[in-house]
């Protein structure tokens, strides 16, 4: 029974960082990438796909940090610093790797790439993590869940940015204006998923 | 000059558009019966600001006014969107989400054919999140009963006298089980929550479930003249059959039958009408039973689950998201290709 | 039998009727003929005759480069005897409207043909039957003109499972095939005969739309005749496109032949009947192909089918069944996949089945196009399985790499969907954009892939040339040391011999000695050489009985030589 | 203060360390990119760019050190092409390096050419035939209309003339929309 609600605890988690508390369209976070990957779905699910890895990476370490250096020597205030530069170090070797693996992919995530660095989604969900109180492995979840979120959002965008290629939107929309439009869209469907991780 | 084909069949989107909206005037006559011509009036609002709307943007956007007005599609948005709120909601309310509809969720992305996301449920959406107390204050049948049409007139424009909508209003039988099993203290079930419930009726509530019956035979029409396919209605109607049926079998203390499910709320009108619209709906046959089984199954999860008392407009919305890859997914295998 | 379906597919109304009804007409030829000599699919080939030649009927005026490329074309023949008046652009019956080489011939009106002769294609190889074929000009009367000749090409080592003959005439209006083989049922089946053989066909199946139950009569009646075993005419149901060539592969054998690959290949052939009948003049008869039968039709007052010569203009050939008044257009072929004719007066040519009269009320213009509502009647109406509507919403937007992913080549541009589209949208005319657009850019890409080859050859040629240019200059100023060298060796001859040609090469080592890293002339290297010659030949006699004096002598010289052999070392390149 | 120096440098130490062995680890060699780019480039040779040829210029974007709507050959289209290759954002041809024109082919006077072969040396594709003394003549074919050859030539015997249409290289035009408004005269 222990088990079973452990299990239930942890799916809800998931389920609430993929779609209840989706970081793009709920939380607001990380619109940047979103909004600049996502004109093909080829270099959204790559850049989702790097997100996912930063992300899940970013919340381990920073949860080690937090718990292993900053509480024991009462150092809090260092707690965003030292989170950005440990989420540098990942992305650039990220970076790295994926321009060894796939040369396209890098080229065009290109200034993105670096720039899950400052994707405030990145530092936002460790910095969520603390808040939560979540402990380690509740903290990889939710940093896997909100990337989930993250790729899912971008994938969903790319597809109808995609298909949006072909429409005959009004001259004064086209490009960013109507992929705002459809963004807030989108959120507002995602509002539907409100109350489920709630339930009891 | 054209170039061949030269032969064309006698079709066009007005006539589609037209007998989809003959095939609501079943639905609508039961609603006029059980709840008043208020519908009518809403119906009427929600058109005229349809076509106002659209001659604006048509205008401003520099094409011709005569084929997009009288095409039809906007009427068919109008309808629905009447349809799917309250009869007796304020005025405002239809004309502002009948605006919105129009200029956002369709006009910005090119107009006619060219919206990715159902212009009505986005209005629906936005509005029961912009006015929740609006959208979910339902008239009761014995209050709605009562009144003549120029109470509900009055009602409708704030006149004087005007009355507290409170007085007529009820929780709709969706909101009341969940309101009834969430709350903690009071060990309910649907059972008795039902027994308890004022307007219970055969299979959902009294009166809506015979709007829902209207619905119904005006879709199996639609399908029958070849405008719908049977892979989205069939699709939605079974899996959130089996979605409720299953949870029903497994808990009837806490899941509502089936049948109650597909007669309550919207499920009827989106399983023929609302979901239907092709232009956001998946095209493949394939990708037509996965984005109906798809609404379904979320309309099935926030009616138990979530925070709103009926969820069709959100899973609408959320699946017209998928809908492109559903789409690139689902291709049909070309003639000569191997799957 | 068992017969299979395809997608979509649509039932416009036939009118067939009235000219179906009528027989066959021959037509005289004209005042003059004008034969373009591209008339089939591949290259163009080149004209024969120049202006003033008289040529008599069946004689070849036009043949492709067959050596080369020609392979794919075709051969064109004079249709009637007559003498040459020009070879000339003249506009085709083509939708551009644009203009290409022409032959026109004014009949002499003797119509005398050229020796006729039977070929007995038993006693022939594969490829000369082949290239009979190819002389005979016989290509697909269907309307496509794909050279025969190149459709039987697997020939005589793989037997071929399915030979289909091709009469379902599916397109309204068209009555050519179905007047054909009412008519001339036992040639058309004398030509499948041949074709049967030349392909080593197991089996034969000849599909005809059963609205045209005389045509199902004459030809079961004519196979019954023969005694052809595994021969049946097969009544297909009557549907548009049942009579496209995948279409009725899929229809009779369940088949379904992808875009871009050989029937063969999946073990079935098909050809039309009207190709059949021509094989079968052009085998049996000796007569290459030189007419046609084409169907007029629509806005005229007597539709029928007339036996046409190639090359008549096609308003001689409307003017027999007399065009209405309020006539406005010519459409050759059918209303489904006919193309409008940029005059009247574009010669009928072999891909010519209809000449098909159109009016405004005959054909009047669609509503005004409205957007696409993706409701899906063109994906049902599809018979290629396509979403045309896909293939519109990036054909109109212009992405046409995402068109290709939707399979745009697939599309064999029947028009089912256009016919049944609610928007009235003209569907086809953006696949025909997209894919001129598409083919425009492999030919720019073919280019440009040419055009960086050849540039990197250049360069790469560059690179040689300069190499070898540094390669030479370097020979040559070793070259120059070694005759620098020899003249030092001869500045102290040996014997008097050598005094007047050491002289000689004195004088010229004083021209080179100031620069000799500079090249010599040649003069100064033949100069050189000669010494050096002179100098081995010297120092031969000098070994075999050296003196001590002259020992001493030579001693003395090799030391000289080493020393400025030491001297020149550092200059000379490392190779040397 | 002192905790939180250490904290920092050992962060700092450790995360160096990182790094400096995954750039070694993941070293990249060559640049598959310049072949990407060079593909989409017309390969006219024809230095418009300011670049000695297609590939130099190709190497140029790949390293970021040339725009992307320096070709006039290209023409949008190509500026479109490259810009979706590497997600930069699209511009328009820069005026400095040309304006995009139709395809021509260089064709030589044979009456006026003198046999110089100069034409032939700026030939970047030898598409030029011809001998010292002998007349010239440009292999249509192969010929990608870079003009290169024009300014040397010395009796300006070289024009360049655009590509007839003919029925094998028409192209079906889009579809008129019948449904924008007609323009009033």
């Amino acid at each position: 029974m222990q088990r079973a609600s452990l299990m239930t605890s942890y799916f809800l988690i998931i389920l609430g960082a993929v779609l209840v508390n989706n970081v793009v369209f709920v939380r607001i976070l990380g619109l940047c990438p979103f909004m600049g990957v996502s004109k093909k779905l080829e270099t959204a699910i790559g850049m989702g796909a790097a997100t996912t890895f930063v992300l899940t990476m970013a919340c381990g370490t920073s949860y080690l940090i937090d718990t292993w250096l900053l509480v024991p020597n009462h150092l809090e205030y260092l707690r965003t610093l030292s989170f950005i530069v440990t989420i540098a170090a990942i992305v650039q070797l990220t970076e790295l790797a994926i321009q060894k693996t796939s040369p396209v992919l890098h080229q065009v995530l290109g200034i993105y790439l670096p720039l899950i660095t400052t994707n405030c989604a990145v530092l936002g969900v460790p910095l969520l993590n603390i808040g939560l109180k979540h402990n380690l492995v509740e903290s990889l979840l939710f940093g896997f869940g909100g990337a989930v979120g993250f790729t899912l959002a971008m994938i969903l965008f790319a597809g109808i940015r995609e298909r949006l290629e072909g429409a005959d939107i009004p001259v004064h929309f086209r490009g960013t204006a109507i992929a705002m439009i459809t963004a807030g869209l989108m959120s507002l469907a995602f509002m539907g998923f409100a109350g489920l991780d709630k339930y009891k | 000059m054209n170039n061949s084909p030269y032969l064309h069949k006698a079709a066009s989107v007005q006539s589609v558009m037209l007998r989809v909206l003959l095939a609501l005037l079943p639905g609508i006559a039961a609603y006029v019966w059980f709840f008043g011509a208020a519908i009518l009036l809403q119906i009427a609002l929600a058109s005229l600001t349809a076509f106002a709307a659209e001659a604006v943007v048509l205008k401003l956007r520099g094409k011709p006014l005569r084929p997009f007005l009288t095409d039809g599609s906007a009427l068919v948005t109008a309808w629905l969107i009447a349809l799917s709120f309250p009869p007796l909601a304020p005025w405002w309310l239809i004309v502002l989400a009948t605006a919105i509809a129009m200029v956002v969720a369709k006009h910005l992305y090119g107009g006619l054919g060219q919206n990715p996301f159902n212009p009505a449920m986005v209005a629906f959406a936005l509005m029961i999140i912009a006015y929740p107390q609006h959208l979910s204050q339902w008239p009761s049948l014995p209050a709605v009963v009562q009144m003549d049409f120029a109470a509900q007139w009055a009602m409708i424009f704030n006149l004087p006298p005007t009355q507290t909508l409170d007085a007529l209003t009820m929780a709709t039988p969706l909101d009341a089980l969940r309101t009834a099993l969430h709350n903690a203290e009071s060990k309910t079930t649907i059972a008795s929550a039902w027994a308890n419930y004022p307007a219970a009726g055969h299979l959902a509530d009294r009166g809506r479930e015979w709007v829902a019956a209207g619905y119904l035979a005006g879709g199996v029409w639609l399908m029958q003249q070849r405008i719908i396919t049977w892979h989205l209605p069939i699709a939605f109607i079974a899996t959130l059959g089996l979605a409720a049926g299953t949870a029903h079998l497994i808990n009837p203390a806490e899941f509502a039958a089936p049948l109650f499910h597909l007669f309550s709320g919207g499920a009827m009108l989106a399983a023929f009408f609302i979901i239907t619209d092709p232009v956001s709906a998946a095209t493949t046959p394939y990708g037509k039973l996965i984005f109906a089984a798809g609404v379904a199954f979320i309309t099935w999860i926030i009616r138990c689950f979530g925070a709103y008392p009926d969820g069709i407009a959100f899973a609408v919305l959320l699946m017209n998201m998928c809908v492109p890859l559903i789409d690139m997914a689902t291709q049909p295998r070309v003639f000569g290709h191997k799957k | 039998m068992r017969l299979f379906n395809f997608n979509g597919g649509v039932k416009p109304e036939p009118h067939k009727k009235n000219a179906a009804g009528l027989p066959i007409a021959v037509l005289p030829a004209p005042s003059f003929l004008v034969i373009p000599l591209h008339q089939s699919i591949g290259g163009t080939p080149r004209p024969l005759v120049n202006a003033g030649d008289f040529v008599l009927k069946g004689q070849r005026i036009g043949a492709g480069d067959f050596s080369t490329a020609g392979e794919m074309s075709s051969a064109v023949h004079a249709s009637t005897s007559g003498q040459v008046v020009a070879v000339e652009e003249r506009c085709m019956p083509h939708p551009s409207g644009l203009s290409a080489l022409c032959v026109i011939i004014k009949p002499d009106g003797r119509d005398q043909w050229i020796a006729r002769q039977p070929f007995d294609y038993r006693h022939h190889s594969p490829s000369d039957t082949r290239a009979y074929l190819r002389d005979a000009g016989i290509v697909g009367l269907g309307g496509a003109v794909f050279p025969t000749h190149l459709k039987i090409s697997s020939g005589k080592h793989s037997a071929l499972d399915t030979l289909i003959i091709n009469g379902a005439e599916c397109e309204p209006f068209i009555t050519c095939d179905d007047r054909l083989m009412r008519e001339r049922a036992d040639a058309v089946l004398r030509g499948i005969g041949i074709l049967r053989e030349l392909l080593n066909a197991k089996q034969v199946l000849i599909g005809i739309e059963d609205n045209k139950p005389e045509a199902l009569a004459a030809m079961t009646a004519a196979v019954q005749s023969s005694n052809q075993n595994g021969m049946a005419v097969v009544a297909v149901p009557t549907r548009y496109p049942a009579g496209g060539a995948k279409q009725l592969i899929r229809v009779l054998t369940g088949i379904e032949v992808p875009h871009g690959k050989r029937a063969t290949d999946y073990g079935v052939q098909c050809f039309n009947v009207g190709t059949a009948y021509a094989v079968y003049e052009a085998v049996a008869l000796g007569q290459p192909l030189i007419s046609r039968i084409v169907t007029v039709a629509g806005n005229v007052a007597a539709p029928r089918n007339y036996e046409v010569l190639i090359g008549t203009p096609m308003k001689d050939v409307m003017a027999h069944s007399q065009p209405l008044d309020d006539t406005d257009r010519l459409i050759m072929g059918g209303p489904m996949m006919g193309v409008t004719m940029p005059g009247n007066e574009v010669p009928v040519v072999k891909a010519t089945n209809c000449i098909l009269v159109g009016s405004p009320k005959l054909f009047p213009p669609p509503p005004p196009e409205m957007p696409c509502i993706r409701c899906g009647e063109c994906a049902k109406a599809c018979p290629a399985n396509l979403q045309p509507f896909e293939l519109y919403w990036f054909s109109r937007a212009k992405i046409f790499g995402k068109a290709q992913e939707y399979h745009l080549f697939d599309c064999i541009e029947c028009g089912c969907c256009a016919y049944v589209c609610p928007s009235n949208i003209p569907l086809v005319d953006y696949y025909r954009f997209a894919k001129s657009e598409i083919w425009a850019h492999e030919r720019e890409k073919e280019s440009a892939d040419e055009a960086r080859e050849r540039y990197e050859f250049r360069q790469l040629r560059e690179a040689r040339e300069q190499q070898e240019k540094a390669a030479r200059l370097a020979a040559k100023t070793a070259a120059s040391r070694a005759a620098a060298l020899a003249h030092v060796a001869e500045s102290h001859p040996a014997t008097n011999a050598n005094q007047s040609a050491a002289e000689v090469s004195e004088s010229a080592s004083a021209a080179t000695a100031p620069d000799q890293a500079a090249a010599p002339t040649p003069a100064e290297l033949i100069a050189a050489a000669l010494a050096r010659a002179r100098v081995q030949a010297t120092e031969a006699k000098n070994t075999t009985a050296p003196t001590a004096a002259q020992q001493a002598e030579i001693d003395a010289i090799e030391a000289r030589r080493a020393e400025i052999r030491a001297q020149a070392q550092p200059h000379l390149p490392p190779d040397d | 203060m002192l905790p939180a120096l250490l904290v920092m440098a050992l962060g700092a130490v450790l995360l160096g360390a990182a790094l400096g062995f995954a750039a070694v680890k993941f070293r990249v060699e060559g640049d598959p990119l310049t072949e990407k780019i060079d593909a989409i480039l017309p390969q006219t040779q024809c230095g418009q760019c300011g670049y000695p040829g297609c590939k130099p210029y190709a190497t140029a974007i790949a390293k970021g050190e040339a725009e992307i709507n320096q070709c006039p050959p290209g023409g949008d289209e190509g500026i479109r092409k490259l810009a979706d290759l590497l997600g930069r954002e699209y511009k328009p041809l820069s005026a400095e390096h040309g304006v995009e024109k139709p395809k021509a082919l260089a064709v030589i006077d044979e009456q006026r050419c003198i046999g110089c072969t100069l034409c032939i040396q700026a030939c970047p594709v030898d598409a030029i035939v011809g001998a010292a003394k002998q007349m010239h003549t440009v292999i249509a074919a192969q010929c990608t209309g870079c003009e290169l050859c024009v300014p040397p030539c010395p009796v300006d015997c070289i024009a360049m003339v655009p590509i007839a249409e003919d029925i094998s290289n028409w192209k079906w035009k889009y579809p008129v929309v019948a449904i924008r408004p007609v323009a009033t005269r």
